[in-house]
């Protein structure tokens, strides 16, 4: 394993370090080591955005934290999920008394983290709602839509409910909005190599020279498929013709495409794959409206790509096109 | 009557924790094939850090709040919520007792049984740890129905874990990471039915070895 | 070769294509399609700033197109120097008669390629200058500095040109900004994993597992020393060890740091490789007044990562947080 | 007096074309030992583009023009400005001439290795491709003082040219991307230096066959 680490158990402390000590105009420490905030946070009216997951996805989650984006997220260690307190320190730490809206994965251990952390801060009287991404198409049929996985879908959501949040609504209009971003996204992931958790010191899986896996999951689930390696305007054509039936996409629809590479992908390839994703919509008379491609929620040093399309009306435009200032997305 | 003392009884939960420390590989491996492949880090950080904060002079349940809670609040992942709610069962159902019987520890597995069906939402035949723990208990309740020995309700308990144990190989997951990969999850082991049966194994080697009969 | 591509040959084109279509908030096509440029260049008023280099660098060159950057960039091959035309559309992209900056990196290519390009300039009556990076400490001896590469310090020679020239600065004192800023700056990389080059197919070196390659180049050029694989800490305070006695830099000196990952290596290690960078700076006494942890400057998909250091007097500072907004470096 | 018509010298330019191309892996493995291991594909890729601009129809003159040309504007990296020259000084000193002799060719090299020196700023002993074109150059001045045959001239030449291509193998590299490594580019051949090589042997080879006594 050629990495750049000391112990691997303490891998995501030094990382959170690092990274705080690196950003720290925009993001601050808390009481707990594994929950980092907005500096501003609590922003006083504001309802507060959370989020949490396992580390190994850099720039998610934390680096999402910012203005108009999310005031808080707990730190899970590498691929697991953060503890309960650290949900419930994070959404502490975002609540102004307007309410928390915790956006966020649909995993089993988040699922119950969150669970855990919600009912610990109605207590308090905090008022805590949720929405659970669900946006990767191979993980489950249509039919059982809630039990799919939430993958870069989830940065769409965040930027809308953040810019939702940020324009002064109330909790239950900030958790809407999310919940239409999220229900009008869809992804799909497409593995190249495996990935290593430090701690266990091998990968965990095997794809084949030659082979790749369609569907992946961001910690290396297999995919729906183990298909020949081919060429990025095959694998693009392969990625849109599972996800758009789905919502389904249709003619005249406006799209946001986000591309993100899941570690080791040369960033360029992403570009190439991204030029056919477009000719394609061109030619079924969609519209990209928007469009981000790069690494935004990688799975350690993975190859691979995965693509995820979200339908948007004019308020989801106008939430999407607002300004936000966090490490990984930036707009003005 | 036997029991065995809850005073005399943190070995119980020490010798769980060295086991499943010691198994750590070993689960990761299995979570790999079809999971994320931590499942023994997990584990085994979760556990090793409880295991720093028990001693001899702890009691069965002491022992078992400590490590409950230590899942529970500090380890996060699936295993934390799932072994915390179940290690705070344990401390739940015995906190009140001196002496722990066949019938306390039956109470105590349905009790986390009961917990970890709440928590995860998952039931028998979904391929995780309960597909270990539900025959179990099942095991335990008609054995001490038949007033069997301590030590034999335990051994059928085990027996009944193993086999549900075994049973998640032919299954398809339908809960957590490995949930949803059709039929290319059937043909391995369940990590987190494999883990728990280590416990139970753990439990039945120990407990007869600090029985009491009076 | 397990990679996002379609026919080697078409990768750059592809590439640019896909990224013009991306970023078109920004970066703007030109006659050439080898040349990108800000969407308002030549900017009025303002000297122009051009860089170049081969391709496989993502989010170098193009990403640093933009306002208060980079006016226009030439576009090479996969590790090869842009077309002398290239750099000579470039420059005339970029000018608004105020004359133009070329800053680019210590490469045989590109300096036989700049050269022809700006005789062509010349000829047209356009006013050329350039300051030529060559941070990469391991790459010679400080007795011949003129013979080292650029490297990762490129991008903050751009800041600093970028801003000075957006301040209204002429020319030769956006060639003084920015030489000033190169000749403050130090680097060195760390190479843990081969890249390969999609045309050649096949890694066009090995590094053993266990094994790292200290200064090692952008292009996978053989460093000072293969060393055994250590910890992260161990790392940065080699690579401290090199660039710190060099320029030299002492106690009280107040740096911007910049670490860059190589491609393959999960952005979290970089957080981890920082946190010891600032602990070690900070126990000799020196200030960092800004740092910058990202994939910066690529190669491909090797694992490994860059450290650079640039020591700071007020002007630099001044002109390192001036504003940008380009792909890859934005600031407000 | 030996020459050969310059009408009828596009096939030594096709043949070197050919050359390079069947090389492409060869020389990307030796650019790949201290380089970046694109020398193949840069030098086929110009190479190739220019071939398809090229035809029986074309004069030497024409064809190395169109070469250089590409090269240079079209092709980047070091290959491009360098060949480029090196082609274009081929043009440049034969397009006045109808029949090519072995001066004529000698005036060529030297003004090419002239160029390539100028825009390079290397010299011999660097570890590039002037080692093989240098010696290359003094052997054929050699040759044409003492009256060899024009093919004589040529076969000298290259013997010159091959020692010079494999003197590179002991040199520590001073420019380009493979300098700098020290002691570590020592036993390897430079890439350039290779090529240059192969393409002084196609010239031996092609223009014997097209040569004219009158
Ligand atoms: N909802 C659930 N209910 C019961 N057990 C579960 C549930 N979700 C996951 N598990 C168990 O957790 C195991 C995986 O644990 P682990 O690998 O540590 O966590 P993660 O799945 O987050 O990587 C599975 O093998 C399964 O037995
Ligand atoms: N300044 C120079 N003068 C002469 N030859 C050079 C010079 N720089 C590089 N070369 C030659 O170029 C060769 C490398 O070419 P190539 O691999 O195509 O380009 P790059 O070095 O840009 O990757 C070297 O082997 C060397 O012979
Ligand atoms: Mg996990
Ligand atoms: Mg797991
Ligand atoms: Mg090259
Ligand atoms: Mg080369």
């Amino acid at each position: 394993m050629q990495r750049i680490i000391n112990d691997p158990d303490h891998l995501v402390d030094e990382m959170v370090e690092g990274f705080t000590l690196t950003h720290h105009d925009i993001v601050a420490p808390t009481g707990n080591p594994r929950v980092l905030k907005y500096i501003n946070a609590p922003v006083a009216g504001k309802v507060g955005i959370v989020t949490g997951g396992g580390s190994g996805h850099k720039p998610a989650f934390i680096g999402y934290i910012g203005e108009d984006m999310i005031d808080a997220v707990a730190v899970g260690e590498i691929f697991s999920s953060p503890t309960g307190r650290s949900f419930y320190d994070a959404i502490k730490a975002a609540d102004s008394g307007k309410g928390v809206a915790v956006l966020y994965g649909n995993y089993s251990g988040d699922n119950m983290n969150v669970k855990m952390a919600k009912a610990e801060a109605e207590d308090d009287g905090i008022t805590v709602k949720s929405v659970v991404a669900n946006d990767d198409v191979p993980s489950a049929p249509a039919s059982e839509r809630d039990k799919r996985r939430g993958v870069a879908g989830e940065i769409l959501m965040w930027k809308v409910g953040g810019a939702k949040a940020a324009m002064g609504a109330n909790l239950d209009d900030v958790i809407a909005a999310a919940q239409k971003a999220i229900d009008n996204t869809r992804s799909i992931g497409i593995g190249l190599s495996p990935c290593t958790i430090p701690a266990v010191g091998k990968p965990n899986f095997e794809i084949e020279p030659g082979k790749m896996e369609l569907g992946i999951g961001h910690h290396g689930e297999p995919g729906i498929r183990v298909a020949d390696l081919t060429t990025a305007d095959e694998m693009a054509e392969m990625c849109l013709d599972t996800i758009l039936p789905d919502l389904p996409f249709a003619a005249g629809d406006d799209v946001v495409a986000l591309v993100s590479g899941l570690g080791a992908t040369p960033v360029s390839e992403l570009y190439v794959f991204y030029r056919k994703v477009n000719q394609i919509l061109g030619s079924k008379n969609m519209t990209v409206f928007k469009s981000y491609v790069g690494n935004y929620f990688t799975s350690l040093e993975m190859m691979g790509v995965t693509l995820t399309l979200m339908k948007v009306d004019s308020e989801l435009k106008t939430l999407i096109d607002h300004k936000a200032n966090s490490v990984a997305l930036k707009q003005f | 009557m036997e029991y065995f003392l809850n005073s005399e009884g943190s070995v119980v939960v020490r010798d769980i924790i060295n086991e499943i420390r010691s198994n750590r590989d070993y689960l990761g491996e299995i979570d790999g094939a079809i999971g994320d492949g931590d499942h023994g880090i997990n584990m085994n950080k979760g556990f090793s850090m409880a295991g720093e904060r028990i001693n001899q002079s702890h009691s069965f349940s002491e022992a078992a709040k400590t490590l409950g809670n230590v899942l529970m609040m500090e380890i996060g992942g699936s295993m934390g919520p799932l072994y915390g709610t179940l290690f705070k069962r344990f401390f739940r159902e015995t906190k009140d007792h001196d002496r722990i019987t066949a019938e306390i520890v039956l109470k105590m597995l349905e009790s986390a049984l009961d917990g970890v069906k709440e928590i995860g939402g998952a039931d028998v035949g979904d391929k995780t740890m309960i597909d270990t723990l539900a025959p179990a208990v099942s095991a335990m309740r008609a054995a001490t129905i038949s007033h069997c020995s301590f030590r034999d309700a335990l051994m059928k308990s085990l027996e009944a874990g193993r086999e549900g144990r075994d049973s998640t190989k032919d299954m398809v997951a339908r809960i957590g990471r490995s949930a949803r990969l059709g039929e290319r999850s059937r043909g391995v082991l369940d990590a987190g039915a494999v883990s728990c049966c280590i416990i139970m194994e753990s439990m039945t080697e120990s407990i007869p070895a600090i029985l009491r009969n009076d």
